[in-house]
């Protein structure tokens, strides 16, 4: 077959931003598929609770604190996510450090308080189907945490050694703060869920 | 084909029973319901071969309840809708084939020029406007015959609680005067043309009640309870199945539903009502010694014995009932015999465990079980 | 107010009281007592012995002994102890007949007289009536007995596997003895028997079984059953004749006994008798409960389910019927109709009305008019959300659509619980204070109906419960309830539910024992704890007073835990499974940690003043 | 290293699991008719006199089977045995969930309990529950004494969550003989 | 942006600069898969992989084949004694299990993951390791649940597993724990798979391609994946609720403790519809193909096709209550789905016209691949209208669960998914293998394809009429029934001999079949603008489209860019709406760790059916696998470092 050479795109960049990137598409990608397992899992938590009379049936509901404790602090991480993303973006490398460390650090401290949450749920998942939901829930959204600190911990490890320096890893970076949002996204409808709709309905 | 290929044949021809059936071998009229769309003349007119093979004791193509027969409407309808439409595709499939077609190698390839597909655009917007037209269409026509399903439903003259098991059925009619209320098994008696509300429960497995001469089906699901409303119109004998896949078995979960006249229905309540019959002879009294003391009554109740339990269907009235393990054998001693010398084999993985009653204990216990009718 | 005017008026009280007696309509007429009263008839004077358990017809279980009284109480301090040889469930009261007191034990139902005459009251003898071991299977609710009964220097004992044995008080020996179950088919016999003009009353037990409740005299002299009224079936097999005249339309009819029941089901309907009887002499009727109707899974018995879960009167020759109310028709949650009847004369809207007063498992108390069966008052004194209250004009019980029991679906949180607001446990009642005194439960409960299978001897209940602490979150109460003024007086919160039976004394005392072993006097007017002591297992034995040889006031009780409640430590059952013991496990979980098993009679009294 | 041997161990012990899942998932339906639970080999204690005989077949075929199992599960609700030990807690009867046996805790002991009957109220179940209903009925008890594999075991029922299914809690091993529950001490009939 | 990205190393790039046959050889070493097993088992080739994704499709259909010739030969006869009822249970669990999870969907995105790349002319999928690793996933999987099946342990609840019947109380055993992991395994491959097509398609296409142009099979592989994104965290949900259920004691689906059974349904067909048409959608697209191919014209309508293929999608989500019509659930509620559902016809039938008129107005060809095209119309147009009458509620309350559906479904899956494939088959294996299927044998094929499977599946309409439910392993001889049955099986029968003749043809013409050369069809897609079977790195010049068919376009004179590197995976990336270049990404190189990630996450899964502590332990060597893929590692050419993704 005859060839007919009409552009030259050595030119072209190696890696970009955001959605010039694979990687981003990626995430969102992912993103919404477990977006859309949060939204059924809620659709479930709510259908789950209309076969009973009341909710939660005969027990307490979630104890606020730890809870409430997840809440601000995931809401309060946004900033420095935010942060991160932004000294990402601008390839500032010991800032970017700085931010990972920082976030790694949120992440532990989530899943001491996740650990907390789990003991004042005042059900276990084999109780009832209030219990079987509420830590499904809390579980998937766990699970979410632990792969993201984990995702985090690795970065961390490349971002701190000579790995650090390839820009690609700054992508990385923003890739994971975006991450980071889904997984606090996340968790604002799920608290509303687990633990205010009880106390109102 | 054997069987009820012939619609002529009487309606109690099922199931095989040697002898007369508590409805009655009536011959009764082929089409003795005719529901508002006139049926009846569809069936005339439709040249369709097949049809012969419709009519029986377990088709949707030979209604003999006023629901059914509305259902049955509905599928004519749909039937000759979709059957134009496809004749439609079809013949406009055939035409484009033939049209321009080659057996040869590809030869270039038609351009498309500007304005070329404007003719097939606006068949394009016929297409899809009559689409939305026959669509309308049924789905109004599918609205009102859903609705006059349960037009009857607030003159209910009888309710009938139908329990699905694993795999039979359990089948109760309340009263007001608790005791005139009766339990049965794998047969639902209905006077025809009493409106009737089936209410449907499962305890174990979701199970589907599917009288198709009668009705479409309803699940029976674990912790729901579910109506069926219908009118039988049409006094035979109809066959009802589980449409719901439940385990091992669910082949072998089968009713019989009678529709008789009332009096007959009422005869037959009041015979059900009585407890069961003292054994006659001495066999019939030893077999109920067998069944007291074996593994029988530890599931079966028998009432006016002392065997209450009620796990597995109550044996009141076993004789008067025309199959035995819901469906599986037409009633009679010798089936009853190998039922109950094997039951494993007949109908495996069912609930009845393989007793092992010896011979000679075995003929007086279906002595005994003969006299319960 | 000077010492002159207080003799004065103390002077006028006893005028009063004295005429009060001799003429009672000069003390009627001009103005009702402002409390109730026992049936005068049914309730002699005391005479220091306690020879029923109910202490008298009237079932009062009050003692005017005062020697220990709220000021000294203090004091009591152990008299004597006796082990009893068993370790199971001692729901028992033991009996004090001139100078000896007789203690029956659970399964093997040993009967003890115990010489109170000796120092330590040594064992006069001891008779084992050795029951069927085999009865222990169709126990219900651990092994226990309620008691013996004592006339005509004979106590009469039922035993587990259904007989009812006559001994001679003085020697031990055996009278006679009568077989009137058959444990096969579930029939077993807890209950005390009452002795009412020269007839043994018992009943049998094992509603849980399918059994055919009944009501049956036995001839005292001889052990011949003079009557037998089943609870269930025709007319005749109820003993319902022409002079049976119920208060209430829906108790009339023709053999509803059958049908208000699925054909044959009244033949395993349940509908036993094993709680307590009361006799009213005057009117000469006794009364008695029936129990729940069988299976417990509603579902299984459509209809009234006649004639379970209600109140018998009956003349107590012939055993016919005078009247009938059912206390819960179709009975629901196992709301056995067996609890004690307190026999009272009451002022009502103006007038005394005799009456008879029954703290119910449903969680009402209800008065009845004793005479005819019309239902006075019923007041809850839990906090009952499975019905709605009771119309006093049909006396029809509103069922709470929202708790009806499924099949196959957990209704949650039904208050109160299968054993009821209050089970078999007796209440007290002082004329002094004209005050019930109710040990009761506080628990809610979980409840599935699910599909019963009779096999004959076998459980026939069709139900998974799951019991736990109600509103407030205390499992046991011990209630004062004002009947006259039908609201509670005051109400000592317990930790574990009451299991055992009151005593009042006309020392303003009352007593009770708790599932962990301590024995409480408080003060009648005002509940304050005056005294406890703990003894070596949980209480859910029915206290006594009685006036030794010595003629000093003794208080005995049996402790030894069992019976429904305390199955979890008399049985070893598992905790880990909520609906063991019925669902009372899950309730009591935390019950091993907390006591043992034992079986040891206390007697308690002053310390001598020599 | 370890990430590849881990994988490898596993599915070497998943084969083994699998070739076991041949038995575990055998459905038998037509077992013995009524006879006698054979008491050969029925032992109560661990005191052996010489050497002690082999187990016997009914073990590895009942109580290594998820169906019979299962079956035996439905069958302690039908036969009230449920009535009697509630969920395994106990009630009228023992609890049978742990690990106390008064008549041995092998399969053939309780087998044998059911036929038998016991004095203390167990009722005898001899010509009334075929030959291999007992054995599932046994192998069901075993089951909730967390006496058989775990991967047989059923798991919790469709009813009022009662107690764990017997499938989350831990294997054990139950006493042979069994113990004596102190309750059975003071009665002393 | 760093400097050194806006100026080009002087490695050796594409283009007029350098020798056609060295670009070719620098490029097939570096794009190539080494030799040998180790070069099998580590290649991220999505045309290796998308080969043997195909291949291990089609070895499932067959078992799932097998497994229904096994029901049919059951069935032949009332009271027939060849399988008992636990075996058959099993038997017809397997077949719709296989067909539906392990057989349509993989092997319709194993389609995409070969041809996608191609359509849109680029050197390899998105995520190319992901892809590796869901493969590996899905063989797993399928292995896994086959090997049960042979120890007994098969799943026996039906394909949809309804509960109570698959929980723990009905379902003894192993079973369904298998099944339901099943589910995960072929979940996990399908969604990586869709996310690599999206990716793909999104962002690797040829510059030109703007959306306007891309083909109607990557339009309806772009929609089927955009479904698969939406529908599987259902079914997901749903199979994690029921091993819990079954494992650790949750109450989803007890009514006793406040769970409900119809929960499951409402999940399962809220998966369970859409997935219907993930594997009908790209057949559509295949079909789309064939049509232009064989009629020598572009598809009539591409934008209403692809509006269409929207739509479908769309409505699509909005009637799963349609298989519940049954289970007593508000009858003005089940009014909706029944409008819905019928309205879904609206798009199926603007494709069938689209098609249609395409043939009418074009000079269609008599080769095999439009033979199946024909018998796909034929088929499916009637299990579209048989699907138009179960929408309407009470027919539906009569035929539900009958063989009537299953006669109805059957016309629409083979019908609408498995004519096409086979069409498909045809179409593009000389592209694949680089030689012709024999027509010949073709025809025979597809004539004993398509009798076969009219004698065997129209019959059942009316057996359903007459009151056959689905799912019995046996019926009574009264009810009249054996003769339709045994006219279906001797269908079945002969539709597996025109499988065996598919078989045979592909093993003789692997070896002997003609040579098919770049482009056999005169097709106008870019796939047909490399050679058959393609290089490793597909094009040695990434074309440039101008239009809908490009082939057809450019007349012969493809227009291509250069300036990739030759030494280095390098891929173009372009932007998302007109497809301008935007980025030259690295492409990761072969690598074991995806098989390895997917023996760590199989050993997880299987492991957590006998112990929920696996998911624990299981998730060291998994951790380990991960780190290990995405580690990154430099490049073999200092200058610029390359991301494993």
């Amino acid at each position: 077959m005859e060839r007919n050479f009409v552009r030259d795109v050595s030119h072209l960049p190696t890696h970009g931003h955001g959605p010039s990137n694979l990687t981003w598409w990626g995430t969102i990608g992912f993103i919404l598929i477990e977006g859309f397992a949060f939204v059924l899992a809620g659709f479930t938590y709510l259908y789950l609770m209309m076969q009973f009379q009341h909710w939660p049936p005969g027990m307490p509901p979630p104890e606020l604190l730890w809870g409430t404790l997840m809440t601000v602090l995931l809401v309060l991480s946004l900033a420095p996510n935010v942060w991160a993303k932004r000294m990402a973006e601008r390839e500032d490398v010991p800032r970017s450090r700085i931010a990972v460390l920082v976030m790694l650090a949120i992440g532990v401290l989530t899943l001491v308080i996740r650990w907390f949450e789990f003991t004042v749920l005042n059900v276990l998942w084999d109780s009832n189907a209030y219990g079987s939901i509420i830590w499904t829930i809390l579980g998937l959204h766990t699970l979410h945490l632990v792969t993201d600190v984990g995702d985090t911990a690795v970065l961390a490890v490349l971002i701190l050694t000579k790995h650090g320096k390839d820009p690609r890893r700054l992508g990385d970076v923003t890739d994971n703060a975006m991450y980071w949002n889904f997984v606090v996204a996340a968790w604002v409808p799920i608290y509303a869920l687990l633990y205010l709709l009880p106390r109102a309905v | 084909m054997r069987g009820f290929g012939d619609s002529r044949r009487p309606q109690g021809a099922w199931p095989p029973h040697p002898g007369p059936l508590p409805g009655g071998e009536r011959e009764g009229p082929l089409t003795l319901t005719l529901s508002p769309g006139g049926r009846g003349t569809w069936v005339a007119a439709l040249p369709l071969p097949l049809l012969t093979a419709c009519s029986g004791p377990q088709s949707m193509l030979d209604p003999a309840g006023t629901q059914a027969g509305h259902i049955g409407t509905m599928w004519w309808i749909l039937f000759a809708t979709c059957a134009a439409v496809y004749g439609i595709v079809m013949l406009w499939l055939l035409w484009a084939l033939a049209r321009r077609h080659r057996w040869v190698e590809p030869r270039g390839v038609l351009p498309v020029e500007e304005g070329r597909d404007r003719g097939l655009t606006f068949w394009l917007s016929v297409w899809v406007g009559g689409t939305v037209v026959i669509l309308c269409g049924l789905v109004t026509a599918s609205y009102a015959v859903d609705k006059s399903l349960t037009h009857l439903a607030n003159r209910e003259e009888l309710a009938v609680e139908v329990e699905g098991m694993q795999w039979w059925w359990r089948i109760r009619y309340p009263d007001d005067d608790p005791s005139r209320s009766i339990a049965t098994a794998n047969e639902i008696h209905l006077p025809a043309g009493a409106p009737v509300r089936l209410k449907l429960k499962a305890q174990d497995v979701i199970h589907s009640l599917w009288i198709p001469n009668l009705h479409g089906k309803m699940d029976l699901i674990p912790g729901r309870e579910n109506e069926l409303f219908l009118v039988a119109e049409r006094e035979g004998t109809y066959r009802g199945q589980c449409a719901e896949f439940c385990g091992l078995q669910h082949a072998h979960m089968a009713l019989t539903v009678v529709v008789e006249s009332p009096e007959d229905f009422n005869a037959w309540k009041e015979a059900q009502l009585a407890p069961a019959p003292e054994p006659a002879s001495d066999e019939q009294k030893r077999g109920k010694a067998v069944f007291l003391s074996s593994a029988c009554s530890m599931c079966h109740g028998i009432r006016g014995t002392t065997a209450s339990a009620s796990v597995a269907p109550d044996l009141t009235h076993l004789a008067s009932r025309p199959t035995i393990a819901a469906g599986t054998l037409p009633y009679n001693r010798g089936n009853l015999a190998a039922w109950i010398a094997d039951p494993q084999r007949i109908k495996p993985g069912n609930h009845m465990p393989l007793v092992g009653v010896p011979p000679p204990d075995l003929q007086a216990l279906v002595a005994y079980l003969d006299s319960l009718k | 107010m000077s010492k002159l005017q207080c003799c004065l008026l103390a002077l006028l009280a006893v005028a009063y009281n004295i005429l009060a007696c001799a003429f009672p309509a000069l003390a009627q007429d001009p103005a009702p007592p402002a409390k109730a009263i026992p049936a005068p008839a049914a309730s002699p004077p005391d005479d220091g012995n306690w020879s029923m358990p109910a202490k008298n017809y009237a079932s009062t279980r009050f003692s005017e002994l005062d020697e220990i009284n709220a000021g000294n109480v203090r004091d009591l301090q152990v008299s004597f102890t006796f082990s009893t040889g068993v370790v199971r469930g001692h729901e028992a009261a033991p009996l004090v007949v001139n100078g000896t007191m007789y203690v029956v034990t659970p399964y093997p139902n040993h009967l003890h007289a115990l010489d109170l005459t000796k120092p330590g009251a040594p064992t006069k003898w001891t008779f084992e009536p050795k029951p069927a071991a085999s009865a222990q299977g169709v126990a219900c609710c651990d092994y226990v007995n309620r008691g013996p009964a004592f006339a005509d220097g004979k106590i009469f004992i039922t035993t587990l596997d259904a007989h009812t044995i006559a001994i001679d008080a003085e020697t031990g020996q055996e009278v006679w003895r009568t077989k009137l179950g058959d444990i096969n088919k579930g029939e077993s016999m807890t209950m005390a028997p009452l002795v009412v003009k020269g007839k043994v009353l018992v009943g049998n037990s094992g509603g849980e079984f399918g059994v055919r409740g009944w009501v049956t005299a036995l001839d005292a002299a001889t052990g011949k059953i003079v009557w037998r009224a089943y609870s269930t079936g025709p007319d005749k097999d109820v003993l319902i004749g022409p002079d049976y005249q119920p208060f209430y339309d829906k108790e009339k009819g023709k053999d509803l006994g059958v049908s208000t029941w699925p054909p044959n089901a009244w033949e395993i309907g349940g509908g036993t008798m094993w709680g307590w009887i009361s006799y009213d002499p005057e009117l000469d009727l006794i009364y008695h409960g029936t129990g729940n109707p069988g299976p417990w899974n509603p579902e299984q018995r459509p209809g009234d389910n006649k004639w379970t879960g209600g109140i018998f009167a009956r003349n107590p020759d012939t055993g016919q019927a005078r009247w009938f109310y059912q206390v819960v028709p179709h009975d629901l949650y196992d709301y056995d109709g067996i609890n004690e009847l307190i026999l009272v004369d009451l002022p009502w809207n103006g007038e005394t009305r005799k009456a008879l007063i029954r703290p119910e498992r449903n969680g009402y108390l209800y008065v009845i008019d004793r005479r005819t069966g019309e239902v006075l008052a019923a007041d809850p004194y839990f906090p009952v959300n499975s019905t709605s209250g009771v119309d006093l004009k049909t006396g029809q019980i509103q069922y709470n659509e929202d708790k009806h029991p499924r099949m196959g679906k957990v209704v949650r949180d039904i208050c109160p619980t299968a054993p009821g607001a209050k089970d078999w446990n007796p209440s007290a009642f002082s004329p002094r204070t004209g005050i019930v005194y109710i040990p009761h439960n506080n628990l809610c409960m979980d409840w599935e109906s699910v599909e019963a299978n009779y096999i004959a001897g076998t459980p026939y209940v069709g139900a998974n419960v799951k019991m736990y602490a109600g509103p407030g979150g205390h499992r046991g109460a011990f209630t004062a309830w004002d009947p006259v003024q039908r609201k509670k007086a005051w109400e000592i919160k317990e930790d574990l539910p009451l299991w055992s039976g009151a005593l009042a004394t006309a020392g303003d005392l009352v007593f009770y024992g708790t599932l962990d072993g301590w024995f409480k006097a408080v003060h009648a007017q005002t509940g304050e704890l005056l005294w406890r002591f703990k003894t070596g297992s949980g209480i859910i034995g029915q206290p006594i007073s009685y006036r030794g040889p010595d003629g000093r006031q003794y208080i005995a009780v049996l402790s030894g835990v069992g019976g429904w409640a305390g199955a979890i430590v008399a049985g070893d059952l598992d905790p880990h499974d909520a609906s063991a013991a019925k669902g009372f496990v899950n309730a009591v979980s935390d019950l091993p940690r907390r006591t043992t098993k034992g079986g040891m009679l206390y007697v308690f009294a002053l310390p001598s003043r020599s | 290293m370890f990430s590849r041997c881990r994988p490898a161990a596993s599915v070497l012990a998943l084969c083994v699991l699998l070739l076991a899942a041949c038995e575990r998932e055998e459905r038998a339906y037509r077992g013995e008719p009524v006879g006698e639970v054979k008491p050969g080999a029925i032992v109560q204690g661990t005191l052996y006199a010489g050497e002690p005989s082999p187990p016997p077949p009914q073990r590895r075929e009942y109580e290594g089977n998820a169906y019979h199992i299962s079956e035996g599960k439905r069958l302690f609700e039908w036969f009230n045995c449920s009535g009697c030990h509630a969920h395994g807690g106990g009630d009228i009867g023992p609890p049978l969930m742990d690990d106390t046996w008064i008549y041995g805790g092998e399969l053939e002991n309780i087998a044998a309990t059911i036929v038998e009957g016991r004095p203390n109220g167990m009722p005898s179940f001899r010509s009334k529950i075929p030959d291999q209903q007992v054995w599932q009925l046994a192998a069901y008890v075993r089951s909730m004494q967390r006496a058989v594999r775990k991967d047989v075991a059923p798991g919790r029922d469709d009813h009022m969550s009662a107690s764990p299914g017997e499938q989350s809690q831990p294997v054990q091993e139950a006493k042979p003989g069994g113990g004596t529950p102190p309750s059975s001490q003071g009665t002393g009939q | 942006m760093s400097p050194k990205d806006s100026h080009p190393s002087d490695e050796l790039r594409d283009g007029p600069g350098l020798n056609e046959d060295e670009t070719c050889r620098r490029l097939e070493r570096t794009w190539g898969t080494a030799p040998g097993l180790w070069g099998w088992l580590t290649t991220v080739d999505h045309k290796l992989i998308g080969r043997r994704y195909i291949v291990t499709g089609f070895v499932f259909f067959l078992l799932g084949g097998i497994l229904a010739l096994l029901m049919r030969l059951q069935l032949a006869q009332p009271e027939g004694t060849l399988v008992g009822p636990d075996r058959y249970n099993q038997i017809f669990s397997m077949h719709g299990t296989t067909m539906m999870f392990l057989f349509a969907v993989p092997i319709m995105e194993a389609m995409a993951v070969y041809l996608v790349p191609l359509m849109v002319g680029t050197r390899n999928i998105a995520f190319p390791r992901l892809n590796a690793f869901s493969y590996w996933v899905y063989l797993a999987g399928g292995i896994m649940l086959y090997v049960a099946f042979l120890l007994n342990t098969g799943p026996e609840a039906g394909w949809f597993s309804y509960v109570p019947l698959s929980g723990p109380e009905y379902s003894p055993g192993k079973r369904t724990d298998f099944w339901a992991q099943m589910i995960t395994f072929t979940e996990v491959a399908a969604l990586a798979v869709a996310v690599e097509v999206i990716v793909t398609v999104l962002k690797m296409r040829a510059p030109g391609m703007s959306l306007n142009r891309v083909p109607l099979f990557v339009w309806s592989m772009l929609v089927t994946s955009f479904m698969v994104v939406f529908a599987m965290p259902s079914i997901m949900l749903a199979s994690s609720f029921l091993i819990m259920d079954r494992l650790i004691g949750t109450h989803f689906f007890n009514p006793a403790e406040g769970g409900d059974p119809l929960l499951w349904q409402h999940l399962f067909w809220f998966f369970g519809h859409p997935e219907v048409y993930i594997i009908f959608l790209p057949a559509l697209g295949m079909v789309s193909s064939i049509v232009a191919a064989m009629a020598r014209r572009p598809v009539f309508g591409h934008l209403p096709m692809v509006l269409a293929l929207i739509a479908t999608a769309f409505l699509g989500f909005g009637l799963w209550v349609h298989h519940m019509f049954a289970t007593g659930l508000p009858r003005l509620g089940v009014s909706y789905f029944t409008a819905a559902s019928m309205m879904i016809a609206i798009p199926s039938g603007i494709q069938i016209f689209c098609w249609i008129a395409t043939l009418w107005d074009g000079q269609p060809q008599w080769r095999t691949p439009l033979l199946f095209v024909v018998g796909f119309v034929v088929i499916f147009v009637l299990g579209g209208l048989t699907g138009v009458m179960l929408a309407s509620v009470p027919f539906d309350q009569q035929v539900h669960d009958t063989y009537f559906v299953v006669a109805h479904f059957h016309y629409v899956l083979i019908g609408g998914a498995v004519f096409p494939l086979f069409g498909a088959f045809y179409f593009w294996f000389p592209k694949i293998t680089g030689r012709m299927l024999s027509e010949r044998l073709g025809r025979w094929n597809f004539g004993l394809f398509f009798v076969g499977f009219n004698v065997a599946f129209f019959p059942m309409h009316l057996l359903g009429m007459v009151g056959m439910p689905r799912r019995v392993y046996t019926y009574p001889a009264e009810l009249g029934w054996a003769g339709m049955n045994l006219t279906a099986t001797i269908g079945a029968l002969m539709i597996a001999a025109g499988v065996a003749l598919f078989i045979v043809n592909v093993l003789v013409s692997l070896r002997g079949g003609r040579i098919a050369g770049p482009n056999p069809w005169g097709a106008g897609t870019l796939e047909w603008a490399t050679s058959s079977p393609p290089p490793s790195y597909n094009f040695a010049h990434i074309p440039v489209v101008e239009g809908l068919e490009p082939l057809w376009d450019s007349r012969g004179r493809l227009p291509v860019v250069h300036g990739l590197r030759v030494e280095e995976r390098e891929v173009l990336l372009t932007t998302v709406v007109d497809a301008h270049p935007d980025l030259r990404e690295p492409s990761p190189r072969p690598t074991i760790w995806p098989l390895l990630s997917a023996l760590a996450i199989t050993v997880l899964f299987i492991g957590s059916i006998f112990t929920p502590s696996a998911v624990v332990w299981g998730s060291i060597p998994l951790a380990v696998g991960l780190i290990g893929w995405f580690w990154p590692k430099r490049s073999r050419t200092p200058t610029e470092p390359v991301v494993e993704s």
